[in-house]
């Protein structure tokens, strides 16, 4: 036998099975490795492509404006700030920081895509986008790479809207104390989801902003 | 719950300073970052971007996301889960710088 | 199927020999001693069981004698298929496009036809492009195949021992027709083959060109890559 | 862990259910690792049928050259749809989600799973994707007719309904990964006292490394089909080669996940393998070590050989020979495996009763299956065989007379723990033997055929393999008639069966230390393990209890 750190979960001997806080931070781990595995996928779409048509993508990027990608990549930073500041606000019994520093993130999240939505608006205009005109006449390797911009970020995009309803919820639990200092593994698995998120971003941010 | 190591076990709590302190260092490389694009380091700018990122991804991993602080065990299912993604990236470049 | 060929049928049977028959000897000895067991230890036979729990020694023997074996299977169909990549310098070069769902081939001459027409014993160079989806260039009597890829040149090549007339089938699959998009090599004597190569109709054996129902407005296909 | 007595006064999990609902509302929102256990049964078992009754339609077609039931149309959808339903609606939740989740938390000690909610909810997710599996057969467009493999750009260019079909393998592959992450804590978390990983029964550990399968492979064939999607619906221009796009690195993309998934559709088999055999042959395990780390080894081993269904798409040659070399170290574990089950039968008390004989088939069908992945996985053989009737009959014999032969192994083990009723030896045994000739009649001449030259996807063929597909058909029809035994045997137990004893074969793991059908809470006293999983000295105590 080699469990040197198992650890034996009580029974009890009725109703439902016994509350296990690793447990859950586990699954949510687990959850988080499919999520890089899937965005490992397109890095490595991207990685062949950059291989492929090295010229090109650096060329394409040209395109993306790095002021707001910066701009984006600090609010981002900062929202994974202040979700782990809620966190650890939340086991000093501090419940009303807490929810401000949650809150906080929320806000964040939002700023983030208010962002994106100006960027991506602002490509629109300019005829760049999937199955355009101006972007079918361009080179092979400029298509792939607005290609993967648009679905990479756009996935990622997709991520900061179902964290910040999940973050939503999770405030909502906060406030009515379903969540409180000695029962949070809830609000510690949106603070993973979100810093996850965070993560990505501190990956799509040099490959796409920063590479002319 | 009756046993000395159960669910609020890892009551590890960060302290806001250290926090706000990775705060500042992540957002210090990104400017360093943002930077070295600027200069041009021909092959070794993807070299550099991408060591960053992941200096800032420890960082955000470790402190953020507590792992320092789990059971051993999340460290050995994270190492797994990014040696099946380095496998996959070799292994398709074997493909790829070949052809 | 003639059997013999090409050079390569021989060397693609033997491995396929070599690899067959070493399984074959797997699977009768482990279903043999399987059987044996079962009879020799029947409950039946009020047999008392011995909890054996293991022997690295055996689990040993078993880890290194197929790893032996599994390393010579891998070493003689690696030294097989140098042959089939060792493109020859002064080839006769044909340039194969495929589509939906049909062959053609152009020489250099700037013959096309919807047969492959191919001297004997010369080595023969192919260029593979298609049109529109992928494909696959399949003639099983010479144990050679590979895919038609839309947007790249695939490279393949044969050199035929015996005149005749050989089955070409498209081995990837390709939509409608795919099991119809069937066509011919015709390898014959080299004094034949430079009268009709030198004929100057070049389309000598149209047979019916199939055109796109799926998707006839298919965009013109860049090539992406290098070889 | 008594049963005897108490049994008589303990409802099953069939009468007492974890929500006050009765009924099929009972059942639809039960949160009870058993009855989502037999309802995934139910479901999978549906499928099966769907997937074989459509198997025997291209059967009829193939069974002389021409037109002879259908048009080329028809064939093409029905293959695809007969490998989709197959592969992701039947083969990969296959094992895990019945008998994993029926057995998995029994065999820990546990009362569930670490996340019964959600594990509920994957079986609706699951259901969701099945149902948008057939949505897509109705709506405007007509069935997908890529095969399963959905390769770029064909997939792109048909005006089929793939986008839903495979959107629908995309919620079917979302349901696997929290089957997965569910399994996989409850490994970590749920064990009871006194069971360390190295006494877990070989099922669990074969589960537990199928579910980091599906936890880390499944993502890529998640992304790969919203690319596929995207492309179709904005013409992003990701694998299409018309916008730049690389059709083999799509093919890269699916095979990293789909050959990783032939592991996922084994190894639970394999588990189950270990499981039977040393219950019938009433001694321990020889080299449970050895069996349990090959099944991680196997996990591992099975990313790195994923290009060898490209052999022929014009990789770089370097990829190729890295490939195949691979290829042939991915085969050792498995032969661990098998000489490891063939050695625990030495100097047992052999009792070969109905799951053993499938056991038996299995390692037969299995190794002809494997063995003949090892001619495919060889470079200058490969180059023959890809995509022909070779690969046909490989895949078969690995997926159905491999996993599918111990599918209905684990049915027939597990039937009396699960319904608490046995049922009829006899038949059980002829339809094991039925099965075995009707299943080699069937596909052995696909082996022949495939070397002969016969490609695969093929709707007509020429008239030098008539006779052999000929054959094959008729093998089909011996195959309906013994999965009608073989089911049929069942189903009429279900009802007129005699009632099953807690443990009717003398196995030892925990599950036979239960009830049959179990409580709800699965034991009536709490667990603590102080026995290895196969010390079958334990069964003289259990017998007394
Ligand atoms: C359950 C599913 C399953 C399993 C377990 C396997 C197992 C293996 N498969 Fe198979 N395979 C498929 C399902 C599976 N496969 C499917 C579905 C396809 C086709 C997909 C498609 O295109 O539609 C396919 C296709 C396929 C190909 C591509 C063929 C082609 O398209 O050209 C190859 C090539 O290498 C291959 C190889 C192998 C190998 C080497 C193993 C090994 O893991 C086998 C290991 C087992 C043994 C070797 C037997 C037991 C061992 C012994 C008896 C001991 C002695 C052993 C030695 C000497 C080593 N398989
Ligand atoms: C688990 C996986 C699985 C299983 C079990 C099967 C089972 C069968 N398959 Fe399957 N097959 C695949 C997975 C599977 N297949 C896959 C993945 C492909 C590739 C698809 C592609 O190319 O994209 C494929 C392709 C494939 C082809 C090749 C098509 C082609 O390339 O043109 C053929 C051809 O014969 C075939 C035949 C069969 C047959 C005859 C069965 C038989 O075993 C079925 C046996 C049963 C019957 C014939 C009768 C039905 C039974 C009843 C009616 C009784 C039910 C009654 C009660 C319960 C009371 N299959
Ligand atoms: Cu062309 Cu199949
Ligand atoms: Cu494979």
């Amino acid at each position: 036998m080699s469990n040197n750190h198992e650890i034996v979960v009580p029974t009890e001997t009725h109703g439902h099975v016994h509350r296990d806080d690793v447990g859950a931070r586990m699954g949510m781990w687990l959850f988080l490795f499919t999520e890089l595995l899937l965005f490992g996928g397109m890095f490595l779409i991207y990685g062949v492509y950059r291989f492929q048509y090295s010229e090109e993508f650096h060329f394409a990027a040209m395109e993306l404006n790095t002021g707001i990608g910066t701009l984006n990549t600090i609010v981002l930073l900062t929202s994974s700030l202040t979700v782990a500041l809620s966190i650890s606000a939340l086991q000093k019994k501090n419940k009303f920081l807490s929810v401000v520093f949650l809150s906080l993130t929320i806000v964040f999240a939002l700023a983030f895509m208010v962002n994106k939505f100006f960027e991506w608006s602002a490509k629109f205009s300019h005829g760049i986008y999937p199955g355009s005109e101006d972007l079918i006449n361009k080179s092979n390797g400029e298509v792939v790479f607005f290609g993967l911009y648009y679905v990479m970020t756009g996935i990622h995009g997709l991520h900061i809207v179902i964290g910040v309803i999940l973050l939503s919820f999770i405030l909502v639990f906060l406030i009515r104390d379903k969540i409180t200092p000695d029962n949070f593994v809830k609000l510690e698995n949106a603070g993973l989801y979100w810093h996850l998120v965070d993560l990505i971003w501190i990956f799509l941010f040099p490959l796409f902003y920063l590479i002319q | 719950m009756q046993d000395g190591h159960s669910n609020e076990e890892h009551s590890h709590v960060t302290s806001y300073g250290t926090l706000v302190i990775i705060w500042l260092a992540l957002l210090g490389l990104t400017s360093i970052t943002v930077t070295v694009a600027g200069i041009s380091l021909g092959m070794y700018t993807l070299f550099v971007a991408m060591f960053i990122a992941a200096v800032k991804s420890a960082l955000v991993i470790n402190i953020f996301m507590h792992i320092k602080f789990e059971d051993p065990i999340f460290k050995v299912f994270l190492l797994v889960s990014a040696l099946t993604l380095l496998v996959i990236f070799v292994l398709t470049f074997v493909d790829f710088s070949f052809r | 199927m003639g059997s013999g060929a090409t050079q390569y049928v021989e060397t693609v049977d033997s491995v396929m020999l070599y690899i067959v028959g070493i399984s074959v000897v797997l699977l009768i000895g482990i279903t043999a001693v399987m059987i044996y067991f079962v009879v020799k230890y029947n409950r039946k036979k009020g047999h008392k069981p011995e909890n054996i729990h293991g022997n690295w020694l055996l689990e040993t023997i078993w880890i290194a004698i197929p790893t032996v074996l599994v390393m010579t299977m891998f070493y003689y169909s690696y030294i097989g298929y140098k042959d089939l990549r060792n493109f020859p310098e002064d080839g006769l070069e044909v340039n194969v496009t495929a589509r939906m769902w049909g062959w053609t081939f152009e020489y250099e001459n700037g013959k096309q036809t919807d047969s492959l027409y191919v001297p004997v014993n010369q080595p023969v160079m192919l260029f593979l492009e298609s049109v529109d989806v992928n494909h696959s260039f399949y003639v099983p009597a010479f144990r050679i195949k590979e895919d038609v890829i839309a947007g790249r040149v695939n490279k393949l090549h044969f050199t035929s021992d015996m005149v005749g007339d050989y089955d070409i089938a498209c081995a990837e699959y390709c939509g409608l027709k795919h099991s119809m998009m069937y066509s011919k090599v015709k390898v014959m004597e080299v004094a034949d083959f430079d009268k009709w190569y030198a004929e100057t109709d070049a389309t000598t054996d149209e047979t019916n060109i199939e055109t796109n129902p799926v998707d006839s407005t298919a965009a013109e296909i860049k090539p992406t890559g290098e070889m | 862990m008594a049963n005897g007595t108490i049994a008589e006064h303990a409802k099953s999990f069939y009468e007492e259910g974890t929500s006050k609902k009765t009924g099929l509302l009972g059942w639809f929102f039960s949160t009870d690792h058993k009855r989502i256990g037999i309802m995934y049964l139910a479901a999978l078992s549906t499928f099966f049928i769907i997937g074989v009754i459509l198997a025997l339609f291209m059967r009829l077609e193939l069974i002389a050259p021409g037109e002879t039931l259908m048009d080329a149309q028809t064939y093409n959808t029905i293959f695809t749809l007969h490998g989709v339903i197959m592969i992701f609606l039947f083969i990969v939740p296959g094992i895990p989600a019945i008998f994993g989740n029926f057995f998995l938390p029994l065999m820990l000690g546990a009362k569930d799973v670490s996340f019964p909610r959600l594990n509920l909810l994957s079986f609706w997710i699951y259901i969701v994707g099945a149902i948008l599996v057939v949505i897509s057969l109705f709506v405007p467009g007509g069935p997908i007719d890529t095969g399963w493999t959905f390769y770029i750009p064909y997939s792109v260019r048909t005006g089929t309904n793939v986008s839903l079909a495979i959107f629908a393998a995309f919620v079917l592959g979302f349901s696997s990964i929290l089957t997965g992450l569910n399994f996989i804590t409850t490994v970590h978390r749920l064990k009871a006292p006194g069971m360390g990983f190295f006494k877990m029964p070989l099922f669990v550990w074969s589960t537990y490394a199928t579910a980091w399968i599906q936890v880390l492979a499944t993502p890529v064939i998640g992304i790969t089909i919203l690319l596929v999607i995207m492309e179709r619906a904005f013409g992003i221009g990701i694998f299409d080669p018309s916008l730049g796009g690389d059709p083999i690195l799509y093919q890269h993309l699916f095979w990293i996940y789909s050959h990783p998934a032939v592991y996922i559709m084994i190894l639970p088999a394999m588990g189950i393998v270990s499981e039977i055999i040393p219950t019938f042959a009433r001694r321990t395990i020889f080299g449970y070590n050895a069996i349990a780390l090959s099944s991680l080894a196997i996990a591992f081993v099975g990313y790195l050989v994923w290009a060898h269904h490209m052999f022929t798409s014009g990789m770089s040659d370097t990829a190729r020979i890295v490939f195949s070399f691979l290829t042939f170290i991915v085969a050792l574990p498995s032969g661990v495996k098998v000489f490891n089950w063939v050695a625990t039968m030495y100097k047992g008390s052999i009792d070969p009763q109905p799951p053993f004989l499938w056991v038996m088939a299995f390692i037969v069908l299995f190794s002809i299956g494997g063995l003949t992945g090892l001619v495919l996985g060889s470079l200058a053989t490969d180059i023959h065989l890809h995509d022909t009737y070779f690969v046909v009959a490989h895949f078969h014999y690995v997926m159905f007379g491999g996993t599918g032969t111990i599918f209905f192994a684990g049915l027939y083990y597990w039937f009396p723990k699960m319904f608490g009723k046995l049922y009829h030896t006899k038949l059980a045994n002829i339809g094991v033997a039925l099965f075995f000739v009707a299943f080699n009649l069937l596909y052995f001449p696909k082996f022949i055929m495939g070397y002969q030259g016969m490609p695969r996807r093929y709707y007509d063929y020429l008239p030098e393999f008539a006779d052999l597909q000929l054959v094959s058909t008729i093998g089909s029809w011996l195959m309906a008639i013994a999965l009608i035994i073989v089911f049929g045997n069942l189903i009429r137990s279900l009802r007129t069966g005699r009632k099953a004893t807690s443990n009717p074969w003398g196995g030892v793991t925990l599950e036979w230390h239960t009830t049959s059908p179990p409580p709800l809470e699965n034991f009536e006293t709490d667990i603590v393990v102080t026995h290895d999983p196969y010390d079958f000295s334990q069964l003289e105590d259990m017998k007394n209890e």
